[in-house]
Parts: structure tokens; C-alpha cells; sequence
């Protein structure tokens, strides 16, 4: 994790936070008083939280939790393949495990596994660890695991990571506790790929997902899709430490304000992800705390390169002059975002190239490239929908600045319903959104390789994907690094996808529940919480 | 002997009526269905609906099949009482909307027993003092609920009384329900908005038709022999007005069924609407087509019921 | 004899309008002047983030306070006047004008065809509205024809009803009989003889249906339907802006105090019309 | 003399007109009415009559306010009584005979419950006892079945019997004073002539006051004790009965007395000889789903006759006879099933639909409700000039002036064809609907009862009206009545119809000794005379009326 604390910040003002927040400091209380220090808005959220949790105490054992997500309907599902939404994550964590984990700093840490270890990034052995039992009892072994990672290359499961899991050619069960994965290619980043939520663990042979047989902290009592889903705690977990919940029940609240409401009224311990606009409800309220986490989530224009007007030399660079990068970041996010240069891989992330600097928001320099696309003055469309998280409002940013350049864009709002199979990746100019991936790698194959199925700007660049390659299978991180950080100059000066900020997710919860922590693999720690936070009285 | 059988014929036609009218419904929300863009497995795989995917998915679900035609099983399955499988859950249709039609059913089962006898009440009250003082403030009340947006009342009275107040919970689902009293609290909220919204519709056809009926020569004439006014309206003027009144009270009721989606959404409430938009959303085929089918039996039945009693409150017809 | 005598002015026909059923009418023919002079009388550009702060108070610069992006409230409801006013009155007047000829030609015609018909726009009745519209949006977007023709569609079967019922009882009158003895087409008896007489109700039922959209084309845009920004609709600006609510921001109150002004307006209107005309309606 | 029952002083009762105006509808009125007596209002639509009758009750109707004036009856006066005391007066004191009972009654009650229920109101005995009382009563109102006929509902018995219970409803509570509003003008003449004397009877026993509100100065004749005649608001005349119908004094009385007895038709010298204008044969016609060319509901029978050029043929029969249905048969508007119709020799086919232009051109039908056969919503102007555009192809000036011509033609200003028909009375409207029908320039004029709904004055004026038109143009008229007298008034012959067929074809003139089927006769003989001694000494046969009035 990149360090965001700014040079002059001493001890002594980490205990003035402190000592603010336990006196019932509102954020925007904090954040004035870290103003007046010199704090950098974005900087300042992450060390509220950091801030937070060295308030921290000793966990306590006991009580009924109640989380509200923000999305769930009858896809709800509990088969980890298929999880799509935050919900499923959500219930997955807390009902299964997987190999690996990222803990709060981005290391991979080891769940079900005990060691992954390897030679050549290429043929990797798993040793699981001893002694764990699913919930029906059966014990874990070599073969669940095997038949859990298999089942992704079976189109009929239709999961979301077959094609991240395609690379494992061979998944075999050396022994009761061995597992032997062989790749296609070298890549050493599979002990993170493992940590992938969809690829939780399950005994073998399971095909019955209206109940969860996991490994995981909690035994599902009840699970109604799209109503809600209620665990128990898990007497014979694994792990020393947790659960600290006796129980556990998690539904979505869909509409923003309710969700609030709700935290707000005591009803819920937990509103995942609340919009940036509700910020004022949770500030000041003493017994909601606020838990940010600035990760890989960002939403993107993406111009195709293979279509007009993308396809016209200089469009794409003018596009990238014209976002008000500091109007979304403090107007649409409220402060809740870091500004970005157009590339997918965070500042949360080992591998951010600091060096690769935002452009400037400059709409006479983009209306000279405009002019030279020959474009000015068009009424270009860029289809934006409520699907990817504040396009809308971006959108909006977006042709504020088109006005002062000349340039009438015109929004075309569609139907979230949808978007994905109709729009995404489809449209001249559109919206995207992307969830934090653990890896570059995973996230350059999956958006910027010439072959990736998620190429949203058809960026092509046999460079780029020899470089791709040989970084995946390098075992010396000095060398990964320096290709990592060219990679991620050719895409924010090439590629046609524009991410003009990384969004911060905040999660308001109780004052009560404790033991929250960012997460890089997203809100509510990574949607593992109900694991880790316990209730105080 | 011939009343009896002319009675069964004319339930019997009513019977037939209304399954033409829901076999109609349900081909045209199935047409309906096959023209939204996108089918079960794109949107199930949602970003990761490449080509490849798609069609192993829907290998699998056994979509290949002509949509016609799996439309005609569902339908031959319903003849049989199955409501099929859903697409997206592989779990029984029955089994998903049993529990979301008994909340739905719930909570209009409460707003009617709380709005139908206040808002009969106050309807006829206000006819009855046509211009008076409780007439005018009954106008202007039932004006004003109908005028404001649903989301506004719904929004409102959370905040009102759930985070300002904290008398009631902001959740009508997801809360302990533990005792009577914890259950009244849980139904309070969503019970209040609607019945604001349902019941100011009532209040003013309900007014409407007894004024209509006052001012029939028959109310004169009960006038005209000494009657009091509370004997003129009730005895004389309602009987007459309850055709009308139960068919405004019938489709007032008939929003409780599937026009809820927004009391749903602000609540939390997880009943039939929603599970429809879910379904919708899903294009989960077996699923919409048994929510359409809900709404539609829920609307006709209450129709039907109207009708049944402005038949039963008219001997005219009543033969 | 000047025409103003020959128009069947509401003096002649012996109505009269109360005080109360002006000040409606006053209210409505605000809101429609601001629809159309809109533009030119709002002091930003809707779309335009102008304050620095968001859900800003009511300022001498903002006098309706700025909304969650910073943008001016009295500018976005100015502009939002046009697209309630007017996606309401087209939506209503598509409504009603199907509505009444389908429901004239239903009585004139009868038979089979009544039958069918009524059956038909019942079934379709009873299909919820929203549900409705969120399908319809969800399939084929939501541009502003599309919006007019859903809310069309969803009040068509409405109108056709009460429009029918009226056309029925006219269509006994001799006045028609008459017509039809001399030997009068189709088109002649349903719009010379029998339309004139189910106007005044028609219009009335039209204002009460006005009302209704106005409300569902709110609740489109609170389930995230509606209007392309970033110009919106009232519903859409309550929507956008409720969380708003709990800090008392004037970005959430000022478009539901228009919503409502507009609403309440009508039906006061509707409500205080001379009893020629409404009697027939209730 | 005793203190009078009721003494009304210069009573003022104004009304809001739906503009909002305050017109004053009694100008002024007083009168007594001694115990016992029965006492007649006269008058015309719109003199005031029934506002006066109900202002004895403290009941105005809404929109109605008693401006000034004194009602006293018995030692109270009404004026000053506040609702309830007047609620406790209705029914006891003052009760109600409506004019149609068939409204006033619940549909949605038994008709015991509604008889009986004065005496709940006013506790005035138990309902056993009430209910022997009002069995009583319906056996003295001459009811069939007394026994039973109170556990029906209203639609289950007929009109004249329906009036006969509403006057039992008003009996029961043994008021002092019976006001009866109109009570046998919605009735046919043969049923009427039986509720009358049912009245009659009860109120000669019963010794109690009556006021009784009619526009029929023959059946006042036969019941009422003294007469006041009112014309808009306004007593014009006040006399016992006798002296009003033999020396009336105020000319208004003797105008209506003279409307009463119209000039008879004389019809033209050579008969027989023209050619027929319009012949039918062997008509059928009826409503309903059509099985094997027969409709469910056969209404018109094997109707034949002839009418020849530039005579009248009148068509009489209580209602339910068919003879609107013969009207609507000829005009094509209900298509006949079966039989012939010849308009001017030529075969007329039987949907409107078959007809030609010209064919409906010379047929003509002319309503009973002006009200409803001129559209609200247009102006005479732009009635008048549809059937000259659509027959005669006439447009702008040409048409404007055919239009004053037929306004002319029917007596009325040219510059009515500006207004509205709610704008014009309505003799004046009839006048229009009769233009209307004269624009097409046709050889026949069905007239279905176009002269029943109107004040017999006005109606004697639109009868002359037609003789001059005849005259004028040629016409001939088929005049469907229920109104003998106004038959015997313009028609050469009349047909006498009975459930659908024609019993007896009569020359007009000699209708009352030439008839000689039995229904002819009692149709005839029930016809009330401007006589106080007629109804008592009618003699009717009583197997006659039980076959064809005891419906």
C-alpha cells in the first residue's frame, strides 16, 4: 500500500485525531481541522480511518448483526461462480473460504491454504491446512478443492471467472492435502488470483445452492433471494480468532436514502456504500462512524478506437484535456475519490506508477485537437446510465466542459437494465465501470490485451501484450515494477478508455460495530467484515 | 329452480371472461417480454456476457429451446398448478412468491382493514355535511395526498418518525418482530403511506356516489316523511351508492397488490412488485409470468367482487 | 352578429367559475407561461454546476438554494417546468384523445366490437402503471416520445372507459337517432353530434388524469426513469436531490412545492367547475 | 268558517340560477285551504306549483330559499320552525304524494319498509300494527294481493300501482293535510282513471286536507274542491271548482280551458281518391338477438294501413302499445323483420343502411322530447343547416337565408338561430325540431307524440301550426299520440293500437261513436272531461278493464 501520509504529519497530530474523533468530531469537523494543517481532502480520508481504527479495543463475543448491501434480487445466488453482486460476495465470505485472502495492506495472506509455493511461476503446489470441516461435517480435502476451481471451465456453471480460470490447465490432487495446479502460462500472481471471491471453496459435488455448505465463520440459516440471507456462528471454524458474531443477517436496501435512513435509525448496524451525497446525514451523527476505502473502483469513458469519432487521431487526447478531473472528484464524489491519469491500476495497488502525472483539465488545448479531428462542433452522443456507479453525474461534468469547448455533447441516458449486454463495450462513447482486481496483470489482460474480452476502447498493441507476457510469468519484482509502470503509461497515453478518478467507498455503521478496516478488494473490508467486526454493548 | 340456474350461468361467464382475459395478459406479457433486450443468461453474466459464455449458459438453463414454446409448457405446466422453475435461481416459481405474495398480502391486508372503514366512513360523513367544515377539510386532506408524489409521503414519514422521532422503525422487513406491539410498529410506517394514498381515492368516489345517490327523488321523498339526515344517508342514499362505492373501493384495493413498488422500494418491503421488477429485470420468463398473473387474477377478482356486490345491493338486477 | 355571440361561451351556457376554481386556474396558467417563456427567464444553464457547494441554502446569487452537483435549483425548475408540463399534457392529451374516440366508436358500433374492446383495455388495466412503464422504459430506453407514449398508454384504457360510458348514454339521445334517420355517417354522428356533448366531463376526467401522470411520470424518475439530463422533470429533481431532505435543503422542497402547486391546482380547478359540467363527470 | 287548516301569506321563495343569480320563482302568494278541503294548483311548467306544495312541507329544493312570507299550518308556522321540528312535522302533519312514484321509491327496499317507515320515524306505533295498517290502506287503494304486495320491491309492481302505494306511504301516519304533486301524469288514461278514484275514496273518508298540483285542469275537475290558477309565480285566478271551469273570470283561466278543447280537424272534401303516400303491410318489427329472422322481443305485429297524400293519420294507444315502435319501423331506424312499406308506391327497404338519400329525404321523424332531439351543443343555426347541406347540398348565404325562411316557416325570429337550444323554451324548441324536419322538404312528418311533453296551451298553438304547414306544403302527418284529443284535433283516421297490433282503424271524427272494439271504447271513455261529475258517473266494465287495464 502506497503510504498517503504527507511529509509534516507527526504523531502528535494522529493523536489530536484521535482525540477528536473520540470526543464525537463530525468529518467534516476532522477534515477542516486537517485543512488547516494542509492535508490534501483525499489524503485526509484515509487517515481518518487509519485515525479510527487506533481507537481500537479488544473484541467481544456475542450479538445479532444487521447489514444492509445495496443490491439483491431473485440472481441472488450462494454459488460463488455466479456471484455478481456485492450481496453475493457479501454472504460467500461469511459462508465459505477460499485458498487466499488480501489482508488490508493488499499482501496475500493464506485461508484454506497453509503454503502455495513455486519454482517457475508455472506449476504451483497447494498445501491446505489441516483439521477444517465444512459445515455438514465432511472434511476438507485435495479433491473439493480440485473440483472447486474446475467447475469455472464448465460453461454449463456459467461463471463470472472462467476466463481468469482458464489459465490453470491442469488442477489435480497430488494427495488428500496437496493440490497441484500447472498454468498454461507462468504467472505469478496466482496466489492472489486464488483470492478471487469467486473461487471460494465448496465440498465436492455440490449442486444444491438454495443452502451454503462452506467452510466459512458462519452456518447459513436462511437464505431467500433477493430478501435476505441470516447466518450463524460457525462453532468449529478453522481460524483461531472469529467469529465474534453470533449471528449474522445481511439484505440489501436498494434505495440510497432508506439505506441511510435506516443506519441512521438504528435499524441496520451497517449501510454499505452510501452515496457521497448522504455524507452530510452520517457527519456529525455520534453514534455512525464512516468507514472509507479508496481502492481500484473506477468509472471510465471509453471512446472506441475502432469507431467514429474515436478512430480520429487527436479526439481521444482532447477528451482526455477535457475532464474536469477536480470537478468530479470534488463536485460529483464529494471528495470521496482520488483524481487518476487513465489507468486502471490504483494507487492502492504495489504496482501505481507515481510518476505518471493527470492531465490538466484544458479545454483550449482540447478544442485545438478537436479542431484538428476535425470534429468541432459536432453533437457527438456519450451513452451513460445509472449501471456504472455516478456516470451520470460525470456525463454531466463531461458536457459542461464540451460547452465551454465547443464541442454540444449529448447525453443519452439508457436503461441500467441491460446496459451491460446492450451498451458496455459496444457504444462510440460510453460509460464503464470496473471493480479493483487484485492484480495488473488481471486487469490489463482483462481490459488492455489486443485479445481481452473486456477491452472497452479495442486497444490494440502487440507491445503491449509482449510485455503483458513477460511480466506475468517474472518472479523479480524490481523488473515487474518497471514494466508494470511503462504499461501503464501506454495505456493512459493510447488507449482510448479515460478513468478520470479512483472512487472511495464508504460504508457507514454503528458506532458499536468495531473491528472495520479497508479492504483494496473493495467496501465492507473486502466484504469479508462479518468475519472480523464484533458488537459492543 | 331457473334463478339458481341463471345465476350459475351468469357466474360461469364471468369465470369464462376471465380466463380469456388472463390468458390474453399472459400471451402479451409474454410478447412483451421476448421484445426487452437482452435474455436471462446475457443479463446473468452481466460484464461477463462474452458470446462463448452466453451460449454455454443458456446450453445449460435449457433456454435453446424456441421461447414459444417454452412459453406454451409454462402455460400447460399452470394447467397442472405449476408455476415452473425460474431461470435464474433454478428454484420452484411457487416457492419464490409464496412468501413475497403472503407479505404482499400482509400488508394490503392491513391497509384495508385500516383504510376501507375510515375512508368509507369519512366519505360518507362529507356527503352527508355536504360544505360543512368537516366536508371542506376532508377536500382539502384528500386533495392534497393525492397531489404530493408517494415517495415524498413514504420519504417523509421515515424521516419523521424514524430517524427524527425514533418511534417506529425505518424497516418494515429485517426488524424483530417479537411481540403484537413490535409487529404494529414494524407495519406502521408503510401501513400510514399507503393508506394515505389509497384512501383519499376512496374518500372521494365514495362522496361523490353518495351525493349522486342524495340527490335521487327517493332521498327527497325520506325527507319528505320526517327522516333525519343520518336515516336519509344510511338508509336510504348508501344501499343505492354501494355499487359504486365498491367499485371505487375495488380498484383503490387493486393498487395494493402490484402498485406498491415504491412503498416497497423506500421500506425495504419485500413483496410481490419488486419480485416482478426483479423478474423483469431478469427477464426470468416463469417468473413474470406468474407475478403478471397475480396481479391480473388479484384485479379481477376484486372487479368481479364489486360487481358481485352492486349486484347482491341492487334487487333490480339481483333476479 | 359578431362571432363572440355564436361561441357557446361558459356565460352563455350558464356556468360561472368560483374563486377558488380561479386561483387554480391561475396557478395552472403560471406554470404554463414559465413552460414556455423558460428559457429565457432562468438565470443559469440547467445543466451548468454553478456553486461551489452543494445542497447550498437560499442565497441572493441562488434564490432557490443549489442542488447535489452545485447546480441552480431555480434554473432546473424553470427548466423542469417544460418537460413535466409538457410530457404530462402531451401523455394526457394522447390519453384521453384515443381514450374518447375509441370509447365513441366502442358505443356507436357496440356489439362484438364493444365487447372485445373493453374486454381487452380491462385486461390490459390491470397490469399495474408503474410496473408498466418500468417495463417499457427498461426495453426501449427512455427518450421523451417513448415517456409520452408509456403514460399514453397507461391512462389510454381509463379514458376509453369513462369516455365510453358518456358516448353510451349520448348515443340513446334523439338528437342521435335523428341524425342517423337522415342518414348521417359514422364519422359525422361521432364527432358533430356526439362529441360536443361529452367534452366538458371529458375535460374535466382529462385534468384529474393530468394530475395522475404528473405523479407517475414522478415516480418514473424516482425509480431512476425519465427524462435525459441533465435536463430532468420535477419527480426526477425531487429525486436526485432527496437526500436533501433531512438537512431541510431547499434543492429537495422547492420542486415538490412545484409538483404539488401544479397538482393541487388542477384538482381545485377540476374540483370548484360549474356543476353543468362536473355533475356529469361524478 | 272555521280558522283555516293552512294559511299562507305573501310567500316569497327565490332561486339560484346555475349562472348564479338570484331570480324570485314566488312572487308573492297566499292562500287558505280549510280541514277537509282539497284544494288544486294550476298551472303551467315553470308557474311555481310544486315550489308552493313542498314550501307547506318547509322543504325547498336546493338551490331554493323561502325569502319571505309566512307559512302557518295547524297553530305553527313553518317559516320560523327550525329542520328538526320540521322533520317532525312531515309525515304526521303534512306528508307527500310524489309525482313519480316509480322514482321515489327505493329501489334498493322493500316496499313495506318504505310504507311503514314514517311510523318509525316518529315512533307513532309498532311495526306489526303498522303494517296491518298499511295492508288496510293498500286494500282501500283498491291494491291486488294487499296481503303480500308489501314484501316486493319497487320494480316488481307496476306504475299505477306504485302510485296507488305512495299514497298509502303518505296515509300512513294520518296526516292532516296530503299533498299530492302531479300523482297521475306519468300514468296511462285507463290506469289513471283507477288511481284517481282510489284517492278519491281514501281522502273522502279520511276527511283530510289536500293539495293537489296538477297542469290537467279535467282531472282537478274530478277531485279538487277549489282551484287556484297560478302563472309564473303568481296566483292569476282563485275560485271553487265549478265556477272556474263554467264562469272562468281571468282571461289566462279561460285560455287554458279553451287549449283544452281544440278546433277539430276538418278534414279536406275528396277522400279516398289520392294515391297512398305511404302504405305498410303486414309489418313486424322488434328488438333483440335475431333467431331464424325473428327478434327475442316482438314488439309490432302484422301492422297494415294506408295514409294518403295531404292526410293525417293518427295513431293512438297507452304506452307499451308499439306505437313508437311503428314510427321507428317506417323511419328504418329499428328495421323491420318482415312485411312491406311503400313510401309514394315504391318499395322502402327496411335498414336505414338500404335507403337512399332522396328515400330518407321524404321521410321525416320528429321527436316527443324536444330537449333531446336538438343537440346541447349546437346552435340552431348549425342544426338547421346540416339536413340542407346533406340533402340539398346548400352552403353559405343560400343556406343562411333557407335557414330564417324555415325559422319563419315555423313562426319563429330569425335571430334565434344565433342561440343555443337550452336558450329557447320549449315550444320554441319543438318549433325547431319541427323546422329541422321540414328542411329536408319531405312528403311525410312522423310525429311520435310531439306535442305530450308541452303545456296545452303551447301544444294547441304548435297543433294550429302544423294545419298551416299542411296547407302550405302538402304534407302529410302520421301523429302518434296517447292524447286523444289532440288526435281528434288534426287527423283524418286513427288507428288504435294494442300490444303491438292494430285493434280498430277509425275515422277521427267520429272516434267516441264509432268504435266498436271493446278496447277502443274503454280507451276512449277514459279519457277525462272537463267535468266535476265525470269520473263519478263513468261506468266501466269491469272484465274490460281487468283484460286490458289491469296490467
Amino acid at each position: 500500500m502506497k503510504d498517503l501520509k504527507p511529509t509534516n504529519w507527526t504523531g502528535r497530530d494522529d493523536a489530536m485525531v484521535e482525540a477528536a474523533i473520540r470526543r464525537g468530531a463530525s468529518r467534516r469537523e476532522l477534515l477542516k481541522m486537517l485543512m488547516a494543517s494542509g492535508v490534501a481532502l483525499s489524503a485526509g480520508g484515509s487517515l481518518l480511518l487509519r485515525a479510527g481504527q487506533a481507537v481500537a479495543q479488544t473484541p467481544v463475543t456475542g450479538g445479532h448483526l444487521k447489514a444492509a448491501g445495496w443490491s439483491a434480487s431473485t440472481a441472488d445466488t450462494l454459488d460463488p461462480a455466479k456471484a455478481s453482486l456485492s450481496t453475493d460476495y457479501t454472504r460467500c465470505c461469511a459462508f465459505y473460504n477460499r485458498l487466499t485472502f488480501l489482508d488490508e495492506g493488499g499482501v496475500v495472506k493464506m485461508e484454506l491454504a497453509d503454503t502455495i509455493e513455486t519454482t517457475d511461476a508455472k506449476t504451483w503446489q497447494i498445501i491446505l491446512k489441516p483439521g477444517v470441516t465444512f459445515h455438514d461435517g465432511k472434511t476438507l480435502t485435495a479433491s473439493d478443492v480440485v473440483w472447486s476451481l474446475k467447475r469455472h471451465l464448465d460453461p454449463a456453471v456459467g461463471s463470472k471467472a472462467a476466463a481468469i480460470a482458464e489459465q490453470m490447465a491442469e488442477i489435480t490432487a497430488v494427495d488428500d492435502r496437496t493440490v497441484s495446479i500447472v498454468l498454461a502460462a507462468a504467472n505469478a500472481d496466482l496466489p492472489t488470483i486464488l483470492s478471487l471471491h469467486h473461487f471460494m471453496i465448496l465440498a465436492e459435488g455440490t449442486s444444491d445452492f438454495s443452502k451454503a455448505n462452506g467452510t466459512g465463520a458462519f452456518v447459513c440459516e436462511t437464505f431467500e433471494p433477493g430478501v435476505r440471507s441470516i447466518g450463524t456462528r460457525n462453532p468449529n471454524y478453522f481460524k483461531d480468532s472469529g467469529p465474534y458474531l453470533d449471528s449474522f443477517e445481511y439484505f440489501a436496501i436498494s434505495d440510497n436514502n432508506a439505506r441511510v435512513n435506516a443506519v441512521l435509525s438504528g435499524d441496520i448496524h451497517l449501510a454499505a456504500a452510501i452515496n457521497p451525497r448522504s455524507m452530510r446525514m452520517v457527519e456529525g451523527q455520534d453514534h455512525i462512524t464512516t468507514s472509507i476505502s479508496t481502492g481500484g473502483n473506477y468509472t471510465n469513458l471509453n471512446i472506441r478506437l475502432d469507431m467514429d469519432p474515436g478512430s480520429k487521431a487527436g479526439f481521444v487526447e482532447g477528451m482526455k484535456y477535457l475532464m474536469n478531473r477536480e470537478a468530479m472528484v470534488n463536485g460529483v464524489l464529494r471528495g470521496l475519490g482520488e483524481v487518476a491519469n487513465d489507468q486502471p491500476v490504483s494507487p492502492m495497488d504495489k504496482y501505481h506508477n507515481p510518476n505518471l502525472k493527470p492531465r490538466p483539465y484544458d479545454p483550449e488545448q482540447a478544442k485545438a485537437l478537436f479542431e484538428k479531428a476535425g470534429v468541432l462542433g459536432q453533437a457527438i452522443p456519450i451513452v451513460t446510465s445509472d449501471a456504472a456507479n455516478s456516470a451520470i453525474d460525470y456525463a454531466m461534468v463531461v458536457q459542461q466542459a464540451g460547452n465551454e469547448a465547443g464541442m454540444p455533447f449529448q447525453i443519452e441516458r439508457v436503461p441500467s437494465d441491460g446496459y451491460w449486454s446492450n451498451y458496455w463495450l459496444k457504444a462510440p462513447i460510453h460509460f464503464g465501470n470496473i471493480n479493483p482486481r487484485p492484480t495488473p496483470d488481471i486487469l490489463f489482460s482483462l481490459l488492455y490485451a489486443s485479445d481481452a474480452p473486456w477491452n472497452e476502447s479495442q486497444y490494440k498493441s502487440e507491445k503491449f501484450d509482449g510485455m503483458l507476457v513477460e511480466a506475468r510469468g517474472l518472479l523479480d519484482e524490481e523488473k515487474r515494477k518497471a514494466i508494470y509502470w511503462e504499461m501503464q503509461e501506454m495505456v493512459a497515453n493510447e488507449a482510448g478508455t479515460i478513468i478520470p478518478a479512483y472512487i472511495s467507498n464508504v460504508d457507514a455503521h454503528s458506532s458499536k460495530m468495531k473491528g472495520m478496516r479497508a479492504n483494496p478488494l473493495g467496501g465492507q473490508m473486502g466484504y469479508a467484515f462479518a468475519e472480523y467486526v464484533w458488537l459492543e454493548a | 329452480m331457473l334463478r339458481s340456474a341463471t345465476t350459475w350461468i351468469l357466474v360461469g361467464q364471468r369465470l369464462g371472461i376471465a380466463l380469456v382475459t388472463l390468458l390474453i395478459v399472459s400471451f402479451a406479457v409474454f410478447f412483451a417480454t421476448e421484445l426487452l433486450p437482452g435474455d436471462v443468461a446475457e443479463i446473468l453474466l452481466g460484464q461477463a456476457a462474452t458470446p462463448e459464455a452466453v451460449a454455454g449458459l443458456r446450453t445449460a438453463m435449457g433456454l435453446d429451446e424456441p421461447a414459444i414454446w417454452r412459453f406454451l409448457s409454462w402455460l400447460g405446466g399452470l394447467t397442472q398448478g405449476d408455476l415452473g422453475m425460474s431461470y435464474v435461481n433454478r428454484m420452484a416459481v411457487a416457492d419464490l412468491l409464496s412468501g413475497r405474495l403472503a407479505n404482499t398480502l400482509r400488508l394490503a391486508g392491513i391497509v384495508t382493514l385500516v383504510c376501507v372503514p375510515v375512508a368509507l366512513c369519512l366519505g360518507i360523513a362529507a356527503a352527508m355535511w355536504r360544505g360543512s367544515w368537516l366536508d371542506r377539510l376532508v377536500s382539502v386532506l384528500t386533495i392534497s395526498v393525492i397531489s404530493v408524489p408517494e415517495f415524498m409521503v413514504a420519504t417523509l414519514a421515515v424521516l419523521v418518525f424514524a430517524v427524527w422521532l425514533d418511534w417506529l422503525p425505518a424497516l418494515s422487513f429485517g426488524v424483530n418482530v417479537d411481540s403484537i406491539g413490535d409487529m404494529l410498529r414494524a407495519y406502521a410506517m408503510p401501513v400510514i403511506s399507503l393508506s394515505f394514498v389509497v384512501s383519499a381515492q376512496m374518500i372521494r368516489m365514495t362522496r361523490a356516489a353518495v351525493i349522486e345517490t342524495i340527490n335521487t327523488p327517493y332521498v327527497e321523498m325520506a325527507l319528505l316523511k320526517g327522516a333525519s339526515r343520518t336515516r336519509m344517508v344510511l338508509g336510504h342514499a348508501l344501499p343505492n351508492a354501494l355499487g359504486p362505492i365498491a367499485n371505487a373501493v375495488a380498484l383503490s384495493l387493486s393498487y395494493l397488490v402490484g402498485g406498491v413498488i415504491i412503498v416497497e422500494t423506500v421500506f425495504n418491503y419485500p413483496g410481490v412488485a419488486k419480485l416482478m421488477v426483479d423478474a423483469v429485470s431478469t427477464r426470468d420468463l416463469p417468473l413474470i409470468q406468474s407475478c403478471a398473473m397475480i396481479f391480473c387474477i388479484s384485479y379481477l377478482a376484486l372487479i368481479t367482487l364489486a360487481d358481485m356486490i352492486a349486484l347482491l345491493s341492487n334487487p333490480r338486477l339481483r333476479r | 352578429m359578431s362571432l363572440a355571440l355564436r361561441l357557446p361561451t361558459p356565460a352563455r351556457l350558464g356556468y360561472s367559475f368560483n374563486r377558488v376554481g380561479r386561483l387554480g386556474l391561475a396557478v395552472i396558467l403560471f406554470w404554463a407561461v414559465i413552460a414556455v417563456i423558460g428559457p429565457w427567464i432562468a438565470p443559469y444553464p440547467p445543466g451548468d454546476m454553478v456553486d461551489y457547494d452543494y445542497f447550498g441554502p437560499m442565497s441572493q446569487q441562488f434564490w432557490l438554494g443549489s442542488d447535489y452537483l452545485g447546480r441552480d435549483i431555480l434554473s432546473r425548475i424553470i427548466m423542469g417546468t417544460r418537460y413535466t408540463v409538457g410530457i404530462a399534457l402531451a401523455a394526457v392529451i394522447l390519453a384521453c384523445a384515443g381514450g374518447v374516440i375509441l370509447g365513441m366508436i366502442a358505443a356507436v358500433v357496440g356489439g362484438w366490437f364493444d365487447t372485445l374492446l373493453s374486454r381487452f383495455l380491462d385486461a390490459f388495466n390491470g397490469i399495474p402503471h408503474l410496473l408498466f412503464g418500468l417495463v417499457v422504459v427498461a426495453a426501449v430506453g427512455s427518450s421523451i416520445p417513448v415517456l409520452i407514449l408509456t403514460l399514453a398508454a397507461m391512462y389510454l384504457p381509463g379514458s376509453y372507459r369513462f369516455a365510453r360510458a358518456l358516448a353510451v348514454n349520448v348515443n340513446t339521445m334523439d338528437f342521435v337517432t335523428v341524425a342517423r334517420a337522415r342518414g348521417e355517417g359514422f364519422g359525422h354522428i361521432i364527432g358533430r353530434e356526439i362529441l360536443p356533448n361529452i367534452l366538458g366531463p371529458v375535460l374535466a376526467d382529462l385534468g384529474l388524469r393530468f394530475v395522475f401522470i404528473v405523479l407517475v411520470l414522478s415516480g418514473l424518475s424516482f425509480l431512476g426513469l425519465g427524462v435525459q439530463p441533465p435536463n430532468a422533470d420535477w419527480g426526477a429533481l425531487v429525486r436526485e436531490n432527496i437526500e436533501g431532505l433531512s438537512l431541510g435543503a431547499p434543492a429537495v422542497i422547492f420542486p415538490s412545492i412545484a409538483i404539488a402547486s401544479l397538482t393541487i391546482s388542477v384538482n381545485l380547478f377540476i374540483d370548484n367547475l360549474p356543476t353543468r359540467i362536473r355533475d356529469r363527470s361524478e | 268558517m272555521d280558522q283555516p287548516l293552512v294559511s299562507v301569506r305573501d310567500l316569497k321563495i327565490g332561486a339560484k340560477t346555475d349562472s348564479g343569480r338570484d331570480v324570485e320563482i314566488i312572487k308573492g302568494v297566499s292562500f287558505d285551504i280549510a280541514p277537509g278541503e282539497i284544494l288544486a294548483l294550476i298551472g303551467e311548467s315553470g308557474s311555481g306549483k310544486t315550489t308552493i306544495a313542498l314550501s307547506l312541507m318547509g322543504h325547498t329544493r336546493p338551490g331554493c330559499k323561502i325569502h319571505a312570507g309566512h307559512i302557518r299550518v295547524g297553530r305553527r308556522d313553518v317559516t320560523a320552525m327550525s329542520e328538526r321540528q320540521r322533520a317532525a312535522m312531515r309525515g304526521t302533519e303534512v306528508s307527500y304524494v310524489p309525482q313519480s312514484a316509480a322514482a321515489a321509491f327505493n329501489p334498493a327496499k322493500r316496499i313495506m319498509d318504505q310504507v311503514v317507515e314514517i311510523t318509525a320515524i316518529h315512533k307513532l306505533m309498532p311495526r306489526p300494527q303498522a303494517e296491518a295498517k298499511a295492508r288496510q290502506l293498500f286494500r282501500a287503494l283498491a291494491l291486488p294481493d294487499p296481503d303480500h304486495i308489501g314484501s316486493r320491491y319497487p320494480h316488481q309492481v307496476s306504475g299505477g300501482q306504485l302510485q296507488r302505494l305512495s299514497a298509502a306511504m303518505a296515509l300512513i301516519g294520518d296526516p292532516a293535510l296530503v299533498i299530492f304533486d302531479e300523482p297521475t301524469t306519468a300514468l296511462d288514461v285507463t290506469t289513471q282513471i283507477e288511481v284517481l278514484r282510489a284517492f278519491k275514496s281514501v281522502m273522502d273518508k279520511g276527511a283530510m286536507a289536500g293539495v293537489y298540483v296538477s297542469h290537467d285542469l279535467a282531472v282537478v275537475a274530478q277531485i279538487a274542491d277549489r282551484i287556484i290558477v297560478l302563472k309564473n309565480g303568481v296566483v292569476q285566478e282563485e275560485g271553487p271548482t265549478e265556477q272556474i271551469l263554467h264562469a272562468p273570470a281571468h282571461p289566462y283561466t279561460r285560455q287554458l280551458l279553451d287549449a283544452f278543447e281544440p278546433v277539430p280537424h276538418v278534414p279536406e272534401a275528396q277522400a279516398g281518391t289520392r294515391e297512398p303516400i305511404l302504405q305498410v303491410q303486414n309489418l313486424c318489427a322488434g328488438y333483440g338477438a335475431i333467431r331464424d329472422g325473428v327478434p327475442a322481443a316482438r314488439i309490432l305485429e302484422d301492422v297494415s294501413f294506408r295514409l294518403e297524400r295531404g292526410r293525417n293519420l293518427g295513431v293512438i294507444g297507452e304506452s307499451g302499445s308499439g306505437k313508437s315502435t311503428l314510427a321507428r319501423a317506417i323511419a328504418g331506424i329499428l328495421p323491420a323483420y318482415r312485411g312491406n312499406l311503400l313510401l309514394d308506391g315504391k318499395e322502402l327497404a327496411p335498414s336505414l343502411s338500404d335507403r337512399s338519400k332522396d328515400e330518407l329525404r321524404r321521410a321525416q321523424i320528429v321527436f316527443q322530447l324536444a330537449d333531446t332531439a336538438l343537440n346541447p351543443a349546437q346552435s340552431i343555426e348549425a342544426i338547421l343547416a346540416r339536413p340542407l347541406t346533406f340533402y340539398h347540398g346548400m352552403s353559405g348565404a343560400a343556406r343562411s337565408k333557407r335557414v330564417i325562411e324555415l325559422l319563419d316557416m315555423v313562426r319563429l325570429p330569425g335571430q334565434l338561430r344565433h342561440r343555443l337550444p337550452s336558450e329557447l323554451s320549449g315550444g320554441q324548441k319543438q318549433r325547431v325540431n319541427l323546422a329541422r324536419a321540414l328542411a329536408a322538404e319531405p312528403d311525410l312528418i312522423l310525429c311520435d307524440e310531439i306535442t305530450s311533453a308541452l303545456d296545452t296551451v303551447v301544444a294547441a298553438a304548435i297543433l294550429d301550426l302544423l294545419k298551416e304547414l299542411q296547407r302550405e306544403l302538402n304534407l302529410s302527418y302520421m301523429f302518434i299520440s296517447h292524447d286523444l284529443s289532440t288526435v281528434e284535433a288534426i287527423c283524418d283516421e286513427v288507428l288504435v293500437m294494442l300490444k303491438g297490433r292494430v285493434v280498430e282503424a277509425l275515422p277521427a271524427a267520429r272516434m267516441s261513436t264509432d268504435a266498436t272494439h271493446p278496447y277502443s271504447r274503454l280507451l276512449i271513455g277514459s279519457i277525462p272531461k272537463l267535468d266535476t261529475g265525470w269520473l263519478k258517473g263513468l261506468e266501466q266494465d269491469p272484465a274490460l278493464l281487468a283484460q286490458f287495464a289491469g296490467r
